[in-house]
């Protein structure tokens, strides 16, 4: 009840806010927020949401899962040695400064104009925080831990994962970034070269000044952001309550 | 600026205008203009802000940010009809009217076996914008040639990578414009239809528009701008050459190829006709439910 | 070492895969960069862009800290903020553009664009490192009733910084590529603006050069950024055990 | 002698999903403005739950514990606490003297008493043979040098009331009869409360005026044995005097004697590991 | 008895940008195969660092390390540790079972023989008196309860040699006792190699065969002392026997005698905190 409270106290607040002040708003750009809302419900609430957010979401839920195995593997082999580390340090950081724009003619040229490039775009901006933060993270790994590990001849593997699950609250920092990115990169990466999606959408209605329905769609992200937190910190929850114990968050203290 | 009229008289008695486009062809008439001092004759002093996008100049303009920018004209239909306070004032680019050697066209793959524009019947073809005149010209090229236009499958790819989309056969077909159209050819895709002369021999590609409220406050100035943008292209006409010198200057085109694109087309009027066909067929294509009043949009 | 293999393994497969005029090879590309290097233009566009970088860090950093610490040690406000952070997280900044360009000239968005979505970086980032805050690390330092400010400064802060480092190597990448997007998509003058209008030229062996040179300053900047790591965070397990490989 | 520490009805259960341990119930206690108390108990049995509740770090299930005469909610001016987990009470970023001034420089004095303190902080490290170590860092040390830096960043503190948990655990028995004489001088100079835990029982009898032995299974004080030797103590003297092995074996007898039979290791190893 | 450890000429100096330590020089061991030494030394000498060293996870800088005939390069089979800081070797993530069975899961045994292994996992948690606490978590545990999951976990894993580092730091007499007579009967019981750091003199003579003193400074094997005590020892007899004492006495004065005075804490705490 009072996390409910908590949850909504502010979102409420805001959304008052926004609809007084809003309210006898003539400026076609920023629209009252009655007129928005009753644009979401024509927009979203009729068919558009299966044919737009659905695939969407399978790209970002694709994109983002591709990021993700492929930071931590990328981001453990860098973390855990020296020279791989050396050797792709300098080439990383030039590929982190490539935004999307940069790579679509590349992409167009060797991956086509299907869900392909999407999924790649959404991969690639969204793998950097989560290759870091693993790399940082396998990195600081505790010496004891190693060494204990090493001294029981433990295999090669199962160091592995112990040095990951001690990186774990590093890598769902990581993760947890990700998340929000690729949201973005999936949005962006509709609205190049795509014929359908919420990120598409959206930006049909901005090039054709349909600026109420753009801000549905605005909010429709937003509410797409929020449920997906939501459902990235019960997984964090239960995967990283060690931590807090470990921490001593889980023990009342004064 | 654009509150009173005179606007913003300068010291030197000119009155200044801010134009917003992005570095491209269409911009060589006006430098060549204002080095010639043919602005100064109208009383006017330009400025010219590069620094924008077809995502910033509307809202710029309404804003009063600049006073005039450009925009293709089906843009300028749908913001109008969704009633945004836009006219346009005097075209920014034209079809040359020359089928066959207009600055735009659809092409395909030289060795594809498609021969016809009505042969893309049922294909794929990239535009550069959905929601611009590129498509209502990919699609009239098809439609010129007796296909039907709602059976071509549209898809956004930015000219720049067009002709790479076609020659790997990303794509069947792709409506580009200069200096894609040359790199095209370079690249042995043929062209096939030519939308923009299919659409209106005189057809207005881009504008340079205004706010509304800013003709009728700054009528004078508006004037005194169409009039000089006109003989700019009156003088353009005359100066190919030079305008072919110009365009290295301010774009990233090398001289060589500034030397051999095809020119856009220069002309005076907005074209209504061309207008009336656009606005139908963005209302067909559902980026408008109602056409907007032209009087409104064009400024007589 | 690194750089040299991507090099050749790029001039082979965009001999082998690409055509020239799409993907031409790096050596179309290094002499066209170096021709650049030479031009006042690419100085100034990059002077440009490096101030959006810059300004725009500077704001994200301070007000990422101040608003991750703010949330992370009063808990009523990190419960009453995070559903609206949540929702505004995911929020893509282009998408507002047309919005903020009635307030803003574009230099100002590229600015915005940069120091928001690294904002959000550094913030999220204090807000996990301070969950790593060690139990008795903070106790003893309660027990020896150091004040909040104390405690902030001699024990949470030096927690938080190993998550700050791998905020700053994420974010001067960020930057960069948001300045490069503001140019992209606005054609705020800078780097991205030259990269734009040379593919709106046709030019792409030109834009691969700026595509070469710009990671080349996204090098830079990580080195600078790893040098900043290294001095702070000596004292670090990760820069101990560099220091012996 | 007023009565500084007041432990009234202490009880604390740990709750979580896994397990929900009931630690000590009703400990009551009282502790002398000046008094050396020691603390024993097997393994497990609450003696650094306790440390903590009086410490104002944990707050207690029930009961309460009064400081001064004021309840305690979070910890009292003029404390000093020596951690049994020693090396993550230092600070990893800091060196051994920044450890140990650290405390000081926020006392809110001024500065030729700061820098007085200052001195003594080093002094301490000196005198707990650190002297050297000064500009080290704690994971440069060895576990018992770590132990010896939070000793020394206690001692330094010119505590009212010290807390010890366990602190001698780590050193040699040179070291730590050393360490205890130390601590045994300053508690005389000072007249500072010292709370101390051990295993040690010698060493409880040794150094304390009183021991104070918590029982196991759920826990109240089970035994409190005044320690009467004379104050003037010495390492081998005072160990090998008659009374001090009297005293030794009643601490050893309450020890082992707890009330729901022997904790834990109750049966041989012979006949579980077969 | 053969020879199963060779320490010979191993020197150690740690480097770093503030400081370097010169810790060993040329020390010189050999421990045979089924034998129980104890290793001694003033906090700091390096006693951990010899013991990483022989556990082949610490390169010494100088000599070389044999484990059966073949020089240690990475941590040989058959080894078991108990480290001393034992609260980081344990994994927070893992229960305290799963920390003890998780090096008995990877020995690539027989489905049966590790249902046996696991078995006795469980057995030796019940040993340490943990039986009950098998599913917390080791941060629900107190400092003397996690060293002993530290223990059960090198005792489960039968380990051919054991290097324990103070494992008994941090437990009760009581406690200390049981787990002292728990590591002889399986020393016995197994024919074991043992090496054991402790700081308890006592505790090295009651449980060794031989005593080793390392001593401090830059420092080698100073002393290297064998115990004579009858095999079968028991906890109140043998220590209170007079050759017990003996022996006792013997090692402390070693261990009080170093190369270059006294390592620490040499002058007295009064003549420092003045
Ligand atoms: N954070 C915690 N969460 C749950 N249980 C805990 C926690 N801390 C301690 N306990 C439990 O409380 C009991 C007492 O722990 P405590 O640390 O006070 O013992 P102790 O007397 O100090 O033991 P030792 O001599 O081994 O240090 C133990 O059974 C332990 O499992
Ligand atoms: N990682 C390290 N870096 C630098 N110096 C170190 C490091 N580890 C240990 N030392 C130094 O080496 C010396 C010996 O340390 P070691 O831990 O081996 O001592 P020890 O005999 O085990 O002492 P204790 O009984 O206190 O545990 C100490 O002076 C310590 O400062
Ligand atoms: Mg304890
Ligand atoms: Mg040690």
């Amino acid at each position: 009840m009072r996390a409910l409270g908590y949850a909504l106290g502010l979102p409420a607040v805001l959304v008052a806010a926004w609809w007084v002040a809003s309210d006898g708003s003539t400026n076609v750009f920023l629209p009252p927020l009655r007129t928005i809302v009753e644009a979401f419900r024509d927009v979203w609430f009729s068919g558009t949401f299966v044919s737009d957010v659905v695939p969407s979401l399978w790209r970002l839920a694709a994109g983002y899962a591709v990021a993700l195995a492929a930071g931590v593997t990328l981001g453990f082999v860098i973390g855990r040695w020296a020279v791989p580390r050396a050797l792709t340090g300098p080439l990383l950081a030039y590929f982190r400064v490539l935004p999307a724009p940069v790579l679509i003619p590349v992409l167009l040229v060797a991956v086509g104009i299907g869900d392909a490039t999407k999924l790649v775009v959404i991969t690639v901006g969204a793998v950097w925080p989560i290759l870091l933060n693993t790399a940082d993270g396998v990195r600081a790994a505790d010496e004891v831990g190693l060494e204990t590990a090493a001294a029981y001849r433990l295999p090669r593997r199962t160091r592995h994962l112990l040095v990951l699950r001690g990186a774990s609250p590093q890598i769902f920092a990581g993760a947890r970034q990700a998340l929000g990115l690729s949201i973005i990169l999936m949005v962006v990466s509709e609205m190049l070269m795509s014929t359908d999606g919420l990120g598409f959408t959206v930006v049909q209605f901005q090039r054709s000044f349909a600026i109420p329905q753009m801000w549905s769609g605005v909010l429709l992200i937003g509410l797409l952001g929020f449920g997906l937190a939501k459902l990235f910190e019960l997984v964090e929850r239960r995967a990283l309550r060690w931590h807090r114990g470990h921490t001593g968050q889980l023990t009342e203290r004064r | 600026g654009g509150d009173d009229e005179p606007a913003a008289a300068s010291a030197d008695g000119l009155t200044t205008v801010r134009l917003a486009s992005s570095p491209l062809g269409h911009l060589a008439p006006i430098y060549l203009a204002q080095e010639r001092g043919i602005f100064a004759k109208h009383g006017l002093k330009v400025e010219v802000d590069t620094e924008t996008s077809d995502l910033t100049s509307v809202p710029a303009v309404l804003a009063g940010k600049v006073d005039f920018a450009t925009g293709d004209l089906t843009t300028l239909i749908v913001a109008r009809s969704k009633g945004l306070d836009v006219k346009a004032v005097v075209p920014a680019s034209a079809s040359t009217g020359k089928e066959g050697a207009d600055y735009g066209a659809l092409v395909v793959k030289g060795d594809s076996g498609i021969t016809s524009a009505k042969q893309l019947e049922g294909k794929t073809i990239s535009v550069n914008i959905l929601t611009n005149i590129a498509a209502a010209a990919a699609r009239e090229a098809v439609r010129a040639d007796g296909g039907d236009p709602t059976k071509v499958k549209l898809v956004e790819i930015p000219f720049p990578q067009a002709p790479a989309a076609v020659s790997t056969g990303r794509v069947d077909g792709a409506w580009v414009v200069e200096p894609f159209l040359s790199a095209a050819k370079a690249q042995g895709a043929v062209p096939v239809g030519w939308g923009f002369t299919d659409l209106a021999p005189d057809l207005t590609v881009s504008a340079w528009y205004a706010a509304g409220s800013y003709t009728s406050k700054n009528a004078k100035t508006v004037t005194a701008f169409r009039d000089a943008v006109r003989e700019a292209y009156a003088y353009a006409r005359e100066h190919e050459d030079e305008v072919r010198a110009k365009i290295p200057t301010f774009t990233e085109i090398k001289p060589e190829v500034a030397a051999k694109i095809t020119l856009t087309g220069l002309r005076d009027e907005v074209s209504r006709q061309a207008a009336e066909k656009l606005a139908g067929y963005a209302q067909r294509d559902g980026l408008i439910t109602s056409t907007p009043d032209l009087d409104e949009l064009i400024l007589k | 070492m690194g750089l040299a293999g991507a090099a050749t393994a790029y001039e082979i497969l965009a001999r082998l895969f690409f055509e020239p005029a799409h993907v031409p090879p790096l050596s179309a590309v290094v002499p066209e960069a170096l021709r650049l290097l030479t031009g006042e233009r690419f100085w100034t566009a990059t002077g440009r862009t490096l101030s959006a970088v810059a300004v725009g860090l500077v704001i994200a950093v301070v007000a990422g800290i101040l608003a991750g610490f703010a949330l992370g040690s009063v808990p009523q406000v990190r419960r009453a903020t995070s559903s609206t952070l949540d929702f505004l997280r995911p929020v893509p900044s282009i998408v507002l553009i047309p919005v903020l360009v009635l307030v803003l000239d574009v230099r100002q968005i590229t600015v915005l664009l940069v120091a928001v979505s690294c904002f959000w970086i550094v913030v999220f980032q204090v807000l996990y490192g301070l969950r790593d805050v060690d139990r008795v690390a903070v106790d003893t330092a309660r027990a020896f009733r150091l004040g909040r400010l104390a405690r902030t400064v001699h024990v949470t802060w030096p927690t938080v910084l190993p998550y700050l480092g791998t905020a700053l190597r994420l974010i001067v990448s960020v930057a960069l590529a948001l300045a490069l997007t503001g140019g992209l998509v606005m054609g705020a003058a800078g780097l991205g603006e030259m990269i734009w209008s040379s593919q709106e030229s046709g030019e792409s062996t030109g834009m691969y050069a700026l595509v070469l040179l710009t990671g080349g300053l996204g090098i830079g900047l990580d080195q600078l950024a790893r040098l900043a790591e290294r001095r702070l965070l000596h004292w670090h397990v990760a820069t101990r055990r560099e220091a012996v490989a | 002698m007023t009565s500084l520490l007041e432990i009234a009805g202490v009880g604390k259960t740990y709750r979580a999903r896994e397990r929900t341990v009931e630690v000590l119930t009703a400990v009551d206690l009282s502790v002398s403005e000046g008094e050396f108390v020691a603390l024993v108990g097997p393994s497990g049995c609450g003696k650094t739950t306790l440390l903590k509740i009086v410490a104002g770090l944990l707050p207690a299930t029930t009961g309460q514990v009064r400081f001064d005469g004021r309840p305690v909610t979070e910890p009292p001016a003029g404390l000093g606490v020596v951690f049994q987990e020693y090396g993550r009470s230092l600070y990893a970023w800091k060196t051994v003297r920044q450890n140990v001034e650290l405390p000081l420089r926020h006392l809110g004095l001024s500065r030729a008493r700061r820098r007085e303190l200052v001195a003594d902080a080093l002094d301490a490290l000196d005198a707990v043979g650190l002297g050297a170590a000064g500009d080290a860092y704690p994971w440069q040390l060895s576990g018992g040098m770590q132990q010896r830096v939070a000793i020394a960043r206690a001692v330094a503190y010119r505590p009212r009331l010290l807390l010890m948990d366990e602190p001698f655990s780590a050193v040699d028995a040179q070291t730590r009869a050393d360490l205890e004489d130390l601590v045994a001088a300053l508690w005389k100079r000072y007249g500072m409360t010292i709370v101390l835990v051990t295993h040690d029982i010698d060493e409880a009898v040794y150094l304390s005026q009183r021991v104070v032995v918590l029982g196991t299974g759920v826990s109240g004080v089970q035994a409190d044995i005044p320690v009467d030797l004379p104050a003037d103590r010495e390492q081998i003297g005072t160990r090998s005097s008659a009374p001090f092995g009297e005293l030794r074996t009643r601490v050893w007898t309450q020890v082992r004697r707890t009330p729901d039979g022997e904790p834990h290791a109750r049966r041989t190893p012979e006949s579980e590991m077969a």
